[in-house]
């Protein structure tokens, strides 16, 4: 029986993505080929992803953006919100290690700095096809077990 | 109540059956609002995606639960179980099987109107009882809402119950074994439909969960367990509902007698019951995506000075008929 | 405020917070769904009805006008369009154009031509962004589907020339980077034939979907002596009935061989922004067959030396939403000695707060949305009523405090 | 037409116009700036303020206010002491100035007397020290200022 709800779990895990998208300090374009990712050319619902408006619903969180100092404490609130297990997932050459802004004054060196990052999808600002893709990496890459799961995200 | 009845109850056409129905409509639901979209909608999981909403279910359900340190968690950890109840209970009042439903009481309409009114302060209690800012603006909405859609969805209620001169819902939906009440009592009908859908906080009345103002409603704390039941308690309230308007204005389950076999005949009872209630369904589906928000005073302007009045003036229609 | 360390200038200040309960006031953002870039909206509300709006800015806010310092003029057109996604190609257009009026050369009609096209496919593709968030925060996601499906057709037109969908890099100092690819003439030509028939079909929609015009008829009403006073740009200029378009007024690329019509509007309000976003994609798309025709044969780029001469250049383009100013500054090296860049929503945020107040919660997301905001453009702050005399200074600190306080607070779970 | 009436301004204030390609600028001491704004502001069609750019000079800060109307753009320019870097608001005249105004405090430290936005931080996060220089002077360097808001 337990064998049963673990297999369970694991599986509605693979097959249901809720996402969450945070910003921070982006130039939109990542934002809006998420946006994009979930219209009707791309419609990542077919996999099971949903884009959902609270953090607390959520089980992975997109980040796109170079880290402002601003931003910093909003991302790990956000990031707090999150029940386990939680994956995160950073979009965009600036969210991987600040990209163009690197070395702007007001701009960090990537959102790994801040919070644990479980994958990184590069592109400025990556396709619609990337963004689908790299999602589907992580969640096959969950492995089944839950204690397994929770390693991989802490 | 015999063993029987109970997995009657528990099984089929009880809880187990309406709960797989309310899965079965929120993918129905998904399906029909990606296909006018444009989009395809859950296409891996299971044949058709069909198995979507079990994924999303069992998913949440093993997910951490977090009770915000300002809620009260007395209300957010029993409270869920109350909201499920309503309309769990409240199906084993629908026929679904022939002109019998499980259970049976000579009013029991008047037991569905407490249940449809139970489930709202539910909502209420556990979107206040979460604490959030946003739950809070969202049950206010709710509330107006409320006192909205409830007056024109009892007049609705009301008027088959008149026609057929019968306060129980199996004693209404055999009473149209010869005209279903739509024909007699379309208005009805219809205002049934739009204050269900206010009930559901569907669109074009999703204002208490209104995602682009107040994030999540009064959903927005919830994670979890809690989250995956409210969530299956909307959609088992939605197959509910379809199934209430099934009953009180389609007939129920009646239809042509085609065999003398009592077992074929039940099934083909619970094939005309599903016809019927999936045409409610998808409606509804229709009408919800079809149409914008409106705003809370919009809305409930409509509920008072339009279906209001309509639906006084059908059951005032209604009563001229029966009495003639 | 390096030297003035002294002054009363950095006494932390929420006074003004403190009039209204805590009740009352509600958090919008900076993570709201509706705000797909982080920005912080304090709404004080009464009931369900905004009596202020304390917009906090900045969370956007990278430091590229100092960067732009650093780097050499070349370098400084990949940074500048990245300040901004969507209208990335109005950006880099901007800066090259202000860059090369500080030279002798004369940019070939051809590049001209080009540009022309591609900053006219980039305001398509943003309008029906528009149109199709607005649709969305409208609680219509249908609509939003529908215009996000023929939004990937410009998309597709524009990678096809530039090779990107959103950060373009087309414009570079001296001309554009590429030519037009084999039969993309042709091809310009139809698809801009098909955006131009579903964007009728779209007026018809949003013009008869009556719960969509009871959500955007009368919304963000705003007047000329407003816009006026505000030095208010773009669309949200127009739609009070002031014809002002540097296209036609000051004409750059090939604006003034491909004239666009000025599309203007005297109610003020949402729905009307709604129709004369509308009417100039659709201008747009006459301007791109006309382009396509018009284009002359030669060079598409001339070769710039790659130090500047020394002078200072003001240069502004009319972005999707509106003006965009771009001020260059050159000591005769390898490197800007200053690039001032005013962006669009910069100078409209003003007029998105008079539009707001008033309304209720409901239509925050619709009249925010009818100014177009573009935030990742606007690393900027906001402070209100200025026009009333009333001060509200925002307790930067306080306003954090309480909002980390207020989610952070959690137990259970584990 | 706008050239002569920029030198009445200019008469009126004391002040100098040089024009280039694209601008006539007006050159006036800091305390005539308010009074030339709201004059160019008066003229036909100018109501519309581009910006408020600030420049860094070395010694000195030039501060330029941007106004436009057709073809050409009618600066105001002023010229402050880094060391004493105040000029008057022009938020009186102009309303549109206010986050302009802000903005330049906050990015090159010239303060407006008279804008109420002159408190706290605009742009910059709040964290950002009170003694370090503005980011935009020549004196700051950007490395340092990432290690003083911790992004290092």
């Amino acid at each position: 029986m337990a064998g049963f709800r673990t297999g369970l779990t694991a599986w509605a895990r693979k097959r249901s993505i809720w996402v969450f998208h945070v910003n921070a300090a982006s130039c939109n374009g990542c934002d809006i080929e998420i946006l994009a990712a979930l219209t009707p050319r791309y419609d990542a619902e077919r996999l099971g992803v949903e884009l959902v408006p609270s953090p607390r619903h959520a089980d992975v969180l997109l980040v796109t953006g170079t880290m402002n100092p601003l931003m910093k404490d909003r991302l790990k609130t956000v990031y707090e919100q999150m029940p386990e297990p939680r994956l995160v997932v950073a979009i965009g050459a600036c969210a991987l290690g600040g990209g163009v802004m690197r070395d702007c004054y007001n701009a960090g060196h990537g959102i790994d700095t801040v919070i644990p990052v479980d994958l990184y999808i590069p592109g400025c600002p990556p396709n619609p096809e990337g963004i689908i893709y790299g999602i589907l990496k992580l969640v096959t890459g969950i492995p089944d077990k839950p204690e397994e799961a929770q390693q991989v995200v802490s | 109540m015999t063993p029987i009845e109970v997995l009657q109850l528990l099984l089929f056409p009880g809880l187990t059956f309406f709960v797989w129905l309310a899965f079965l409509f929120e993918w129905l639901e998904r399906k029909t609002a990606a296909r006018m979209q444009g989009r395809r909608g859950p296409v891996v999981t299971g044949p058709y995606g069909i198995l979507q909403p079990v994924a999303d279910f069992f998913k949440l359900a093993a997910k951490e639960e977090i009770v915000p340190a300002e809620s009260d968690s007395f209300v957010l950890r029993w409270g869920p179980a109350l909201y499920f109840a309503a309309p769990a209970i409240g199906v084993a009042f629908i026929p679904v099987v022939g002109a019998q439903s499980i259970l049976y009481d000579p009013l029991d309409l008047l037991f569905m109107l407490f249940i449809l009114a139970f489930s709202t302060l539910m909502a209420l209690m556990l979107g206040y009882a979460s604490a959030g800012r946003y739950s809070t603006i969202a049950i206010g909405r709710l509330v107006v809402q409320y006192t909205g859609y409830e007056i024109p969805l009892i007049l609705a209620m009301v008027t088959p119950a008149v026609l057929a001169r019968n306060l129980s819902i199996a004693g209404i939906a055999a009473a149209q074994a010869n005209l279903w009440y739509i024909f007699l009592a379309p208005v009805a009908f219809a205002v049934f439909i739009i204050a269900a859908l206010a009930e559901l906080e569907k669109p074009p009345f999703d204002i208490p969960s209104a995602k682009t103002e107040i994030v999540g409603g009064w959903m927005t704390e919830f994670s979890g367990n809690t989250l995956a039941y409210v969530k299956l308690t909307k959609n088992l309230s939605y197959a509910f509902l379809s199934a209430l308007a099934v009953s009180l204005f389609l007939g129920g389950a009646g239809g042509p007698v085609l065999s003398a076999d009592p077992t074929v005949q039940a099934v083909l009872y619970t094939v005309y019951f599903l016809a019927k209630l999936f045409a409610v369904g998808f409606v509804i589906f229709v009408i919800r995506t079809a149409l914008a928000r409106v705003r809370i005073d919009q809305a409930t302007r409509l509920f008072w000075t339009i279906l209001t009045p309509l639906s006084l003036a059908q059951l005032a229609v209604a009563i001229l008929v029966v009495a003639r | 405020m390096s030297d003035n360390t002294e002054g009363p200038h950095y006494t932390e200040s929420s006074a003004g917070l403190m009039e209204y309960s805590a009740e009352s006031a509600m958090p919008f953002g900076p993570v709201h769904p509706s705000l797909k870039e982080p920005e912080y909206f304090k709404l004080i509300l009464e009931g369900e009805k905004i009596v202020q709006v304390m917009p906090r800015i900045g969370y956007v806010h990278r430091g590229i006008e100092r960067a732009a310092q650093d780097r050499t003029w070349v370098k400084n057109v990949y940074l500048v369009e990245r300040i901004c996604g969507i209208c990335s190609f109005s950006h880099s257009l901007g800066y090259t154009q202000g860059v090369e009026n500080l030279t002798p050369f004369e940019i070939p009609r051809r590049a001209r031509y080009l540009r022309t096209v591609v900053h006219e496919l980039e305001r398509i593709h943003s309008h029906l962004l528009w149109l199709g968030l607005i649709g969305h925060w409208a609680g219509f996601d249908t609509l939003f589907m529908w215009i996000w499906k023929d939004r990937e057709h410009s998309l597709d037109l524009l990678e096809a020339i530039t090779g990107n969908r959103v950060n373009k890099s087309y414009s570079t100092i001296g001309g554009v980077r590429k030519d037009l690819p084999d039969g993309m003439a042709e091809r310009l030509k139809t698809e801009a034939g098909f955006i131009e028939k579903r964007l009728d079909y779209y007026e018809d929609l949003m013009g008869g979907e009556e719960t969509f015009t009871i959500r955007t008829r009368g919304m963000g009403r705003i007047n000329q002596e407003v816009t006026r006073r505000l030095s208010t740009v773009g669309p949200l200029l127009r739609c009070t009935g002031i014809p002002r378009d540097i296209r036609v007024e000051d004409p750059y690329a090939a604006y003034d061989e491909v004239v666009p019509e000025v599309m203007t509007s005297n109610d003020g309000d949402v729905a009307s922004l709604i129709t004369i976003r509308l009417k100039e994609a659709r201008d747009s798309c006459r301007m791109i067959k006309e382009a396509v025709d018009k284009m002359p044969s030669g060079d598409f780029k001339i070769n710039i030396p790659r130090a500047i001469p020394a002078g200072e250049s003001m240069f502004h383009v009319e972005a999707p939403r509106g003006e965009l100013f771009y001020y260059v500054k050159s000591a005769g090296g390898s490197t800007p000695e200053r690039v001032k860049i005013r962006t669009s929503t910069m100078a409209n945020i003003l007029t998105g707060v008079e539009m707001l107040k008033g309304h209720t919660l409901a239509d925050v997301p619709v009249v925010l949305t009818g100014m177009d905001p573009c935030f990742g453009c606007m690393d900027r702050i906001a402070v209100l009523e200025v026009d009333k005399g009333k001060e509200w200074s925002i307790g930067g600190e306080a306003l954090r405090k309480y909002g980390i306080d207020y989610y952070s607070k959690r137990r259970g779970g584990k | 037409m706008s050239v002569e009436s920029m030198q009445t301004i200019a008469d009126e204030t004391g002040g100098t116009v040089t024009t280039s390609k694209k601008a006539i600028v007006l050159n006036v001491s800091r305390e005539k700036v308010p009074e030339a704004c709201a004059k160019v502001a008066a003229m036909p069609g100018f109501y519309h303020l581009s910006t408020i750019t600030a420049l860094d000079l070395g010694e000195q800060i030039a501060v330029l206010y941007h106004f436009w109307q057709g073809k050409v753009f009618a600066v105001v320019k002023t010229l402050v002491p880094k060391s004493d870097a105040r000029i008057p608001s022009i938020t009186p005249a102009v309303p549109a100035a206010v986050f302009y105004e802000a903005e330049v405090k906050d990015l090159m430290g010239v303060f407006f007397d008279g804008n109420p936005y002159m408190k706290g931080r605009f742009v910059l996060p709040d964290e950002y020290p009170a003694d370090a220089p503005a980011p935009l002077r020549k004196e700051a360097d950007p490395a340092k200022i990432r290690k003083m808001l911790k992004l290092e």
